[in-house]
């Protein structure tokens, strides 16, 4: 069933109204494990956007080949050979970023996120939506990764990205780097973002009363 | 039938062109990473052992290390002219709080620490990995079985180090290592002859410098033991650590020459 | 022998928890523990696939992997293994349990995906290469793991249940009122941390 | 050079060609014999698993269909669109059937029925039903904690001052809601029967117009002046037969309780609460009390016969409107000797008189 959504409503459509974080609760595990510092959290998005794109691409080309009894199996084995391959090449020729970054890379295999979209998305569209919902998808993560790890660090660390903010009176607020700190953290933020849907909603819904629809 | 037959014929398909892709470029990539390995490798024990030049592993039988250690090698550093300088041992402790913590420890010819390097660690991000700040320096100058000193449990046994507050578990792995590193080098030293004619040249020099360091570790024990407890500025505290590194590497070079 | 074991065994059910500890395993997690019922079948499909990743990942990681050196296709094999067993198990359960296989619906799949299967299997091999380690010790990590997943999940299951019926302010409801109780547990479980022996 | 790619290969080729053998053999083995209709028929039904066609899911009643021997328009859910769909891929012809909705029996909101305590726990009906049968004096009303609402996948019932109120058209009868309900005050009922007696408490006429405003109080009005005898009263409630009900609306105009309501297509038309009773200035209570006083006189002599042809009427389905007065009082009275004595009750004995004299 083609998916009638046009290509700037595909990528839009990830990075905010089905926002892979806030929204589809999906790929917690990294979320909640890597954003203790904002460094980390972008180095996470953009290595996940990577993968999530190659590998859409490569499902969506392949939707018609793979029958459905394998079809997890096989879409896991793709996923994963492109996480190794990424995981080599940065090895081999950005030894500075995979040190930084080395720990997250095997973290993608089994961020939810990545087979989810394939198989909710990539195995039903063609390779050019697939493509753009994955940089959609990529993006939208990237984002809710920044600010969960911004929140994070500065009240867990007092730095933003390694720069200290605050001067020497400042006692960190060690929980927040712990694994409990994760949780409070994105409920806190569903609960503003409920807040402040609920506004958009309402002066929405207040909109079409008085036009009387 | 063949359903089966087509079912594993496609995925016997995919997984081999996947695993030819990975088999291809690993083997392009692997000489390149194991290239990337030995240069850390190799900065790291320069960085222990600023004075020597080149290392090479010491092939004497190194002593049973303790139960969850694991001591890989002890490299023997040679200054430009061959004359030893000190010794360079990696141990991997796996009683980390994460897991396994990998330590380098170089120490001069006399067994004393010249530095330590934490290379490898999961612990946890902010309390743990706080071993790899400039805590790990009061290794510095220490000798063997050194002690963990969690708030005054050491006494006054000068050869302790000061616990990572709130990372207990993961300061005992680092020492542990430590401890291992240093004992080992001993044997080596104890083997090559009770510290080869280097140690002549070094004689009076460390005489000097033992005092000048005892004070300097002193106070940076002092200045570590106040910041640990009122959790005061980090200023303060790296300001004497400067002062101790400027000391250390006029010393070496004085003892290089 | 037996006191490594339990060891082993009391470490990855509280101290290191896979769920409210270590993060692993969290999508499922959130998702399935709506109902009690649902996360005790989600908790039993988890720890038998796990006990059965650590069995056959050890064989695949030490006769395949290590004696021709294929330590960079450690995290392909393994996965491949678990996506594999997890389809099977999804047969096996429509065919014997239906009304389980209906109740876990979606999440059945995502086991596959679930980090916490992947993260036994990874640390069966990594964490316990110090010691030489026998076959027994990561089958029961694998279980232990598994029943560490369970514990927390049923356990969260049961809050939320209250949490259903109890009047929760207006813009608390659904996730976030959840992910507030799931820091809740977790701050519970990392009191377990200090255990050590 | 050559085997470092060649080895993976076999390595992993390997592993995938033994798990795609392993897989293909189970998906034979564990092959869940399906019929090929079931999954159609699967698309047709809207799966909302709400049991509504008496089985545990749409699953399960798809199997039941295939097996034979189940009537294609059971899914209340789908009606007749559904029903129809059904009969084409079975093959066979869909009978027509009674629209039915559920309807809740108790106007009891907290401005008609006066409240034991006020409950302060889980907006939840059992909760409440567990502590002292809730918090109503009426042990049978509807709670409002709406238990029913969360059951209800449609939508269709809402909790409005206090009391449960079914949207006609959302609801489709699944019987969730009134399976849900802990004090059972929830019926499925043919929509084509209009009204209904929005009542389900057993208890005394006295006691019943003591804890509700609303409430049947057993009085036998209805019964008496429905034309078909649809109404029957059984331990002081009246029921409605939807079958013989032909909504003429009589018995709801007679009903001094206001207790019957008229369900129209735009939803339930309750009847506004009876108006406060208005005092009686101390004149007209003697003038009453001394009528009482005669009417007791003559009574006394025929009671014995009384008794007889009481019976007698009940069981004969057109009474009669006098003979329903006379009972009414001589059951009035009985009330009266068996309850506290005049004296005590002052205020409850000044209601009974005005009762009476409506009545008239």
């Amino acid at each position: 069933m083609e998916n009638k959504k046009g290509y700037l409503s595909t990528f839009l459509n990830g990075l905010i109204t089905e926002n892979p974080t806030l929204v589809l609760f999906l790929g917690m595990c990294p979320t909640l494990a890597v954003t203790t510092g904002v460094i980390n959290g972008v180095g996470m998005g953009l290595s996940t956007t990577a993968v999530l794109i190659c590998s859409n691409i490569v499902i969506s080309l392949l939707r018609k080949f793979i029958p459905d009894k394998i079809r997890i199996a096989s879409y896991i084995v793709i996923i994963a050979g492109f996480v190794t391959i990424v995981q080599m090449l940065l090895n081999a020729y950005v030894p500075a970023l995979s040190s930084s970054l080395g720990i997250y890379i095997p973290l993608i295999v089994v961020n939810c996120i990545i087979l989810g979209r394939a198989e909710a998305f990539a195995n039903k569209n063609t390779v050019g939506k697939s493509a753009l919902d994955g940089l959609g998808m990529g993006l939208g993560f990237t984002c809710s990764l920044c600010i969960i790890a911004a929140v994070r660090e500065i009240l867990g660390a007092g730095t933003f990205a390694g720069i200290p903010l605050f001067g020497e009176s400042f006692k960190p607020v060690s929980i927040m780097i712990l694994p409990p700190g994760a949780f409070l953290t994105l409920g806190v933020l569903l609960a503003v973002i409920n807040v402040i849907g609920g506004k958009i909603k309402k002066n929405k819904s207040d909109d079409t009363e008085k036009e009387g629809i | 039938m063949k359903e089966i037959l087509t079912l594993t014929i496609k995925l016997l398909l995919i997984t081999a062109i996947v695993a030819a892709l990975l088999g291809g470029i690993n083997m392009v990539t692997e000489p390149i990473i194991a290239e990337n390995n030995e240069a850390t490798f190799q900065a790291n024990l320069k960085e222990l052992l600023p004075g020597a030049e080149n290392f090479e592993l010491d092939g004497t039988k190194l002593p049973e290390p303790e139960a969850g250690v694991k001591v890989n090698g002890v490299y023997c550093g040679m200054a430009a002219d061959g004359t030893p300088v000190g010794y360079v041992t990696e141990a991997v402790c796996s009683e980390g709080y994460g897991g396994d913590v990998v330590v380098m420890t170089g120490v001069d010819a006399e067994g004393k620490i010249t530095k330590v390097k934490v290379t490898e660690m999961e612990e946890t991000p902010g309390l743990g990995a706080k071993c790899q700040t400039d805590w790990i320096d009061q290794y510095i100058g220490l000798t063997e079985n050194i002690a963990v000193d969690k708030n005054g449990s050491a006494g006054n046994n000068p050869n302790k180090i000061e616990a990572i507050s709130g990372a207990t578990i993961t300061s005992r792995a680092v020492t542990k290592a430590v401890n291992n590193s240093v004992s080992a080098a001993m044997t080596v030293i104890a083997d090559n002859g009770g510290g080869a004619p280097a140690a002549e040249i070094d004689g009076e020099a460390p005489a000097e410098g033992e005092a000048v360091e005892g004070e300097a570790t002193a106070d940076t024990e002092a200045a570590e033991g106040e910041a640990a407890e009122e959790g005061a500025a980090p200023e303060q505290e790296e300001a004497p650590a400067d002062e101790t590194a400027e000391i250390d590497a006029a010393e070496t070079e004085g003892g290089a020459e | 022998m037996v006191a490594d074991l339990l060891i082993i065994a009391i470490g990855a059910i509280l101290i290191n928890n896979f769920v409210l500890v270590q993060f692993l395993g969290i999508c499922p997690f959130l998702g399935v523990s709506k109902k009690v019922d649902t996360s005790v079948g989600m908790g039993f499909a988890v720890i038998f696939v796990m006990a059965c990743a650590s069995i056959i990942t050890w064989c695949v990681q030490y006769y395949l992997l290590v004696p021709f050196h294929l330590e960079y296709l450690q995290t392909i094999a393994f996965i491949l293994v678990i996506a594999v067993l997890v389809q099977f198990v999804e047969m096996f359960l429509k065919k014997s349990i239906p009304s389980l296989y209906s109740a876990l619906g979606v999440y059945l799949p995502l086991i596959t995906t679930n980090c916490a299967v992947l993260g036994v299997a990874i640390q069966n091999i990594t964490k316990f290469t110090g010691v030489e380690m026998s076959f027994v010790k990561s089958l029961v990590y694998g279980v232990s793991a598994g029943i560490g997943f369970t514990i927390a999940i049923v356990l969260f299951a049961g809050v939320r249940e209250r949490l259903e019926s109890s009047n929760v302010p207006e813009f608390l409801k659904g996730m976030p009122i959840t992910l507030v109780t799931a820091a809740l547990l977790s701050i519970a479980f990392l009191g377990f941390s200090g255990l050590s022996f | 050079m050559f085997n470092s790619i060649l080895v993976p290969i076999l390595i992993i080729g390997g592993m995938g060609l033994v798990f795609g053998v392993l897989l293909g053999v189970a998906s034979k083995v564990f092959a869940v014999k399906e019929d090929e209709r079931i999954p159609k028929i699967l698309e047709v039904l809207p799966g909302a698993n709400c049991g509504g066609c008496g089985f545990a899911g749409c699953s399960a009643y798809a199997a039941a269909l295939c097996k034979g021997g189940v009537k294609t328009n059971m899914c209340p859910v789908g009606g007749e669109a559904v029903a129809n769909q059904i009969a084409e891929i079975m093959g066979v012809t869909a009978e027509k059937k009674e629209r039915m909705v559920a309807r809740v029996l108790c106007n009891g909101s907290p401005d008609r029925a006066v409240q034991k305590y006020y409950f302060d726990g889980p907006r939840d009906c059992y909760s409440a039903h567990k502590l002292g049968g809730g918090e109503k004096m009426c042990a049978y009303g509807c709670l409002g904690f709406g238990s029913c609402v969360k059951v209800c996948k449609f939508g269709a019932i809402s909790i409005q001052n206090g009391v449960a109120y079914v949207n006609i058209d959302k609801c489709v009868a699944c019987g969730a809601c009134a399976e849900e309900c802990p004090k059972k005050v929830i019926k499925i009922l043919p929509l084509r029967s209009k009204y209904t007696i929005n009542c389900k408490s057993v208890e005394k006429g006295k006691v019943t117009r003591h804890d509700c405003q609303v409430g049947c109080i057993g009085c036998g009005i209805c019964a008496k002046t429905c034309p078909k005898g649809a109404i029957s009263i059984s331990d002081n409630l009246a029921v409605i037969d939807p079958a013989k009900c032909v909504n003429c609306g009589l018995c709801a105009q007679k009903c001094p309780q206001k207790a019957i309501n008229k369900v129209t297509p735009e939803g339930l038309v309750r009847p506004e609460p009876k108006p406060a009773k208005p005092k009686l200035t101390p004149e007209q209570i003697e003038a009453l009390k001394a009528k009482k006083a005669a009417q007791k006189k003559d009574q006394s002599q025929p009671a014995g016969q009384k008794e007889k042809n009481v019976k007698s009427e009940q069981v004969k389905a057109d009474t009669k409107f006098n003979d329903v007065v006379k009972e009414n009082i001589a059951k009035e009275a009985e009330a009266r000797e068996t309850g506290a004595a005049i004296e005590k009750s002052k205020n409850e004995d000044v209601s009974k008189t005005q009762e009476i004299e409506i009545n008239e």
